[in-house]
């Protein structure tokens, strides 16, 4: 595969068995991040499908049925296969170790069963698509799910596996930012991402387990019909909800906290700026994996549950929305007298100030239980989402694969196309989701396969937008691939960063390290340190670069 | 969009939909404010401390103890006020008036149904009289429907074996979208239907008819209006093509094989039953979805539908 | 973090695991014979209590919390505090589903279908 | 690192010493059983709305579960909790035969734990007293008393899973002991399943006062 001269990861064993037994976290890694990509394909082209069904009212392309697996399909494979896995399982696996400066993960043997049992569910809710796709949407809701025909079991059962996947690589996590710190890394002394993956790991331990039980039911509830969630039954069907949003809005912070974590490192690196207010960055991280916990029933303001409930769980959610505000504010500080360069990363970086905005104030907006009422089920819920879930969360996801791309591979990818990419990205996600504001706001419900004319031309932007974005991915999909191969060697540190992982060489050898390291400076010393070319400058040996003011 | 809408929301017809926008609009002044001070913060500063020459050290700003108590006490105060405020207007939107007149809704795959305390019984059109609170009690009788109206900016689940209300009062007469925003299944997005708010004489006069409403027209003629009114069409066509169940051109007089077997030619007692009793025989190829229309349709309706029938040849 | 190194076992006396153990069978006698007197409500207090205590005696000393790492103690006394939260939260909704309209407390039909004959 | 003196082979290459591994082994492990708690939790919560919802029901179908055999498996499980302790403790003080006895005495008990809970299941299947759909018993007269054996049922399966888990796990590591794997330095795979099958006990210590006893 690779090249280059020197012994690595990638060139120190060889043959499809190193990779397949593997115990070094950066080859797990790699092999997340090829799966997460393969599945980020898979559910882009059903978006594709979804939008191109949209484009006029009435029967085009597909039928109901058909449509109706697509969005079930494209839901569950983003959310399940893609964005929980995409950052911790995928780029975490691969920084994390390095961030602290530790030979691999606590448990090397789990890290890699935890991608195998990954690959297992992944088979298992693809086997849905052959057994008779599921049409349920990725929420299951009773009793719907229990009632339809399609292969709703394969589905539920895939979920629950990955599940332990989550799980076991969130076990690893935390034993590994506890136990493996290298010398003289302090709690406070850990770059920030590494605090988001310590975080986003609480939330996959503790919610996890009550998905994974509430699907096991809904599996026994299909085939037993023991009656908890059908109400035919006695069962009650909003008890199901309770229990899907007690994982499914707590994982909504696993996938966009590690994004968060990511923007942290982004913002500093390239305005080669101290991060400002690092420890309340790191404690809003663990302030909304807590509170993340408690909001769970603004899912509910219209499913019948009690109004005392709906009051207790509007008042909650806004408490979610006031720690990432600070973290919006802390990065815009520290941009603040930087001496900021454009590279690709960061201009993911100023995309994610932009669209997570947007997706943040909108959930407050969301989070008033009236105006939900209104706006609960429609495209503003579905839009909104996006611009958390994509904007936020894939974005940021993309910002880190460019920027830790030179040293997963020791290779430069192509800076021009990245920036045609990334406008195509910026400006097609822009398109697909603001008009879908307006849709949703003038009423149009979700999970519509069929339309009234008064939205289509909306519709039809929408349907445009997406375009813009697989054009986008194509671009970008054609210039890291072909970087892999041809691309020019990349220096250790291209990009001046001070935290550990760019300390190594690119790409890292085997066990990470030469020696042991150990904490010299901290990860966002940019006031006393400075990397031109891989070396170290420091302030102190610099008399005459005393700091100028620009 | 609506032509008498915003840009942002369909036309104001319930008392409670002012008060709805009126936050909405303060929300999103208020996010305006904030994006270009985030937003606009994050291009200036991009711009303004771009690197220019040489590679630098940067100053030590770590932290302002009163800038970043300030940014986290000024969000909690604003979200705070909006909490109450939404809080406010949701009670207001959930208890219903003591005058409220009441219809029974009912949602089923794919329609609503609609009983009227003085015996009419509309299908997809719920008609109400202005300037009139009502409350609606709704369940449903197979999965979780959702009944909504843009227009009133009102929404609530229609559970299985629950009942949930909704009360609203229409200030403007005319005729509004009714979307069932759960997800249902197969024909989730053609459960739309009607709101149709009267003057009051209007309301009376059609609460007066709306009990024979076939008493003047040809048997034929009322079954084809029956097809359209009870959403007969969202699942069976009259044009040959199978929808969710066999389409009902040529139905009469078809033999058709049955799941189990049999063969039966579609009679007079055959298209009674299976409108009754949908489960008792079903066409094979076709699921046994259909839900039971006991109570929906009276006899003379059937009758009229049988009659309908017969002309698609 | 590292306050006490595990590499050399921390080994109790025999006595206190049947201490605990003779313990544990008591409060399951006592109970059980509880559980025949009629209190109300007050059985289940009175359950949960002993309950606790129980598993109290084995986390603390079965499962040496009591001489471990207390780091160990706050992990997992949080899956007790987020059951705990979860539990409550819920139960926002399922105790108060009636009051503003009392109509909404029940279902509708009280018995399940697999009773009607 | 400093310790490059001595790297016994049971050190993976990634830790720096004994205190290292053994330390983050046992917090993945306590990790790993806050999960094991919210998994019940689940059914812990089913239990208490539905209580809630059913109270008389709930009074007079736990009426139907054997207390004696309940309580005859309280005391199975607690003594095999205590042999597992045991079994570490004697390998601490690297008693080996001693904990291979023990290790057998918590797999005999775990299997004593398993047919008394066969007993109680046939039996509830021959009355009929089956979960949800397949519930045919008619002596219940309060609402819906299916719900209460599909709780009982989800319940007590999901523990018994749980048991037959732990008797695999505990089977290997009494292998591994007879291969002589383990020492007072290194026992951590026994310590480990012994914090699992204590958590086994925990469940079922809240389970069985609140289906056999309260209902």
């Amino acid at each position: 595969m690779s090249v280059a001269t020197t012994a690595n990861y990638l060139n120190a064993e060889k043959g499809i068995k190193s990779w397949l037994f593997t115990l070094d976290h950066k080859r797990i890694g790699l092999m997340y991040l090829f799966a997460v990509m393969t599945s980020f394909f898979l559910g882009g082209v059903f978006a594709l499908l979804i939008r191109l069904e949209l484009l006029h009212p009435g029967q085009d392309f597909f039928t109901a049925d058909t449509y109706n697996q697509l969005f079930t399909l494209h839901g569950a494979v983003m959310i399940f296969l893609f964005i929980i896995p995409a950052i911790p399982a995928a780029l975490g696996n691969f920084v994390l170790p390095l961030m602290l400066g530790a030979k691999d993960v606590a448990f090397p043997r789990l890290n890699l069963a935890s991608f195998y049992i990954y690959v297992v569910g992944a088979l298992f809710a693809l086997y849905s698509i052959v057994a008779g796709a599921v049409d349920t949407g990725w929420t299951f809701y009773t009793p719907y799910s229990t009632t339809t025909s399609t292969s709703v079991i394969s589905m539920t059962m895939g979920a629950f596996i990955l599940g332990f996947s989550s799980i076991f690589t969130g076990v690893n996590f935390i034993a590994t930012i506890h136990k493996m710190r290298a010398p003289g890394m302090t709690w406070f002394k850990m770059p920030l991402m590494v605090w988001a993956l310590y975080a986003t790991s609480i939330i996959q331990v503790l919610a996890t387990p009550v998905l994974g039980i509430t699907l096991l039911l809904l599996v026994i509830e299909r085939t037993v019909g023991i009656g908890i969630f059908d109400p035919a039954m006695g069962g009650d069907p909003v008890l199901f909800q309770h229990f899907f949003w007690f994982y499914s809005h707590p994982a909504v912070y696993i996938m966009v906290l590690p994004g968060m974590g990511i923007i942290s490192e982004l913002v500093a690196t390239f305005s080669k700026k101290k991060i400002f207010g690092y420890k309340l960055i790191a404690y809003s991280s663990l302030g909304i994996a807590l509170i993340s916990f408690l909001v769970w029933g603004h899912h509910m303001f219209t499913s019948g549950q009690s109004e005392f409930s709906s009051m207790v769980f509007s008042f909650l959610t806004f408490f979610v929305g006031i720690p990432s505000g600070i973290k919006m504010f802390n990065w815009l500080a520290t941009m603040y007298k930087g001496r900021i360069t454009f590279e690709a990363p960061m201009l993911y970086t100023i995309a994610f100030m932009f669209l997570f905005a947007i997706g943040g104030f909108t959930g407050i907006m969301l989070g008033a239980i009236s105006i939900d009422i209104h706006m609960h089920d429609t495209y503003f819920v579905v839009a909104h989402f996006h611009y958390t879930m994509m904007g936020g969360t894939v974005i940021a996801f993309l910002g880190g694969l460019h920027y830790w791309w030179p040293k997963i591979w020791g290779r430069m990818y192509n800076e021009k196309l990245a920036k045609v990419a990334w406008a195509f990205i910026f400006v097609g996600f822009n398109v697909t989701f603001f008009t879908q504001f307006f849709l949703g706001s003038q009423g149009m419900p979700r999970r519509y396969y069929n339309y009234l004319d008064q939205y289509q031309p909306l519709h039809m932007y929408s349907t445009y937008g997406s375009w813009m974005l697989g054009v986008g991915f194509l671009i970008m999909a054609y210039y890291l691939i072909y970087s892999i191969y041809k691309g020019p060697k990349a220096p250790n540190n291209p990009w001046g960063a001070l935290s550990m992982e760019w300390q190594t060489t690119s790409p890292p050898i085997q066990h990470n390290f030469e020696d042991q390291p150990v904490l010299e400076h901290e990860p966002y010393d940019y006031d006393t340190r400075m990397v031109v070319n891989d070396e170290l400058i420091k302030k102190e040996d610099v008399k005459e670069k005393e700091d100028i003011n620009v | 969009m609506d032509p008498n809408g915003s840009l942002i929301f369909p036309s104001q017809v319930s008392t409670i939909a002012p008060e709805v926008d009126a936050l909405f609009d303060f929300i999103l002044y208020l996010s305006i404010i904030f994006f270009i001070l985030v937003v606009g913060g994050t291009f200036y500063f991009a711009w303004k401390y771009r690197k220019k020459g040489e590679d630098t050290f940067t100053k030590d700003l770590s932290h302002n103890n009163m800038l970043e108590v300030l940014w986290t006490v000024i969000p909690t105060i604003l979200v705070f006020i909006i909490f109450v405020w939404g809080f406010k207007s949701y009670m207001k939107m959930t208890i219903p008036p003591d005058t409220s007149m009441e219809i029974k809704v009912t949602g089923q795959k794919w329609f609503w149904t609609f009983n009227y305390a003085e015996g009419a019984t509309t299908t997809n059109e719920l008609v109400v009289p202005v300037n009139q609170p009502v409350r609606l009690l709704m369940s449903s009788n197979d999965v979780i429907h959702s009944f909504y109206v843009p227009n009133f900016r009102t929404k609530m689940d229609v559970l299985p074996n629950r009942y949930t209300q909704l009360w609203f009062e229409a200030t403007e007469t005319g005729e509004y979208n009714l979307f069932c925003t759960e997800y249902c299944g197969k024909g989730h997005s053609e459960m739309i239907g009607k709101v149709k708010v009267l003057a009051r004489a209007d309301y009376d006069a059609w609460l007066a008819g709306a009990g024979n409403a076939g008493a003047n027209m040809k048997p034929e003629e009322f079954g084809a209006k029956l097809y359209k009114d009870k959403a007969c069409f969202t699942c069976h066509s009259i044009d040959g093509s199978p929808l969710v169940g066999p389409s009902f051109k040529g139905i009469f007089g078809r033999t058709e094989k049955m799941t189990d077997g049999s063969e039966i030619t579609a009679d007079e007692n055959y298209i009674r039953e299976s409108i009754l009793e949908p489960q008792a025989k079903v066409v094979q190829g076709f699921q046994p979805i259909m839900p039971t229309y006991q109570g929906v349709l009276k006899d003379e309706e059937i009758d009229a539908l049988i009659a309908y029938f017969k002309t698609l040849k | 973090m590292e306050q006490h190194n595990t590499a050399t076992p921390h080994v109790l006396p025999l006595s206190l695991y049947f201490t605990v153990a003779g313990t544990l069978f008591v409060l399951t006698g006592i109970t059980v014979a509880v559980s025949f007197v009629h209190f109300g409500e007050f059985n289940i207090i009175v359950a949960m209590l002993i309950a606790t205590i129980k598993a109290s005696l084995v986390a603390l000393y079965f499962m040496h919390l009591k001489y471990d790492n207390k780091l160990f103690m706050a992990v997992f006394l949080s899956s007790l505090i987020f059951l705990g939260l979860f539990l409550t939260l819920t139960m926002t909704d399922t105790m108060h589903r009636g009051d503003i309209d009392p109509i909404k407390e029940h279902p509708i039909k009280k018995e399940a279908i697999i009773y009607d004959k | 690192m400093e310790q490059a003196e001595k790297h016994p082979s049971y050190l993976q290459h990634h830790f720096a010493d004994m205190a290292q591994q053994t330390d983050a082994a046992k917090l993945g492990m306590w990790v790993f059983l806050v999960t094991e708690v919210l998994l019940f939790g689940g059914l812990f919560g089913f239990y208490t709305f539905f209580r809630a919802w059913y109270p008389e029901m709930f009074m007079e179908a736990h009426k139907y579960l054997d207390v004696t055999m309940g309580t005859t498996n309280t005391f199975v499980l607690i003594t095999s909790s205590l042999t597992m302790a045991l079994a570490i403790r004697a390998m601490q003080l690297g008693k080996k035969k001693q904990t291979i006895a023990y290790l057998a005495g918590t797999l005999f008990f775990a299997a004593v734990f398993l047919v008394i809970k066969y007993f109680e299941y046939s039996h509830k299947f021959h009355m009929g007293m089956l979960p949800g759909k397949f519930y045919t018993f008619e002596g219940i007269q309060a609402a819906n008393p299916h719900i209460f054996f599909s709780v009982y049922f989800t319940m007590t399966g999901l523990h018994g899973i749980h048991v037959i888990i732990g008797m695999i796990i505990i089977t290997w590591v009494m292998i591994r002991t007879m291969r002589d794997e383990f020492s007072p330095e290194y026992y951590n795979p026994i310590e480990l399943t012994g914090l699992y099958w204590h958590l086994v006990d925990l469940i079922w210590i809240f389970l069985f006062p609140l289906l056999y006893l309260i209902g």
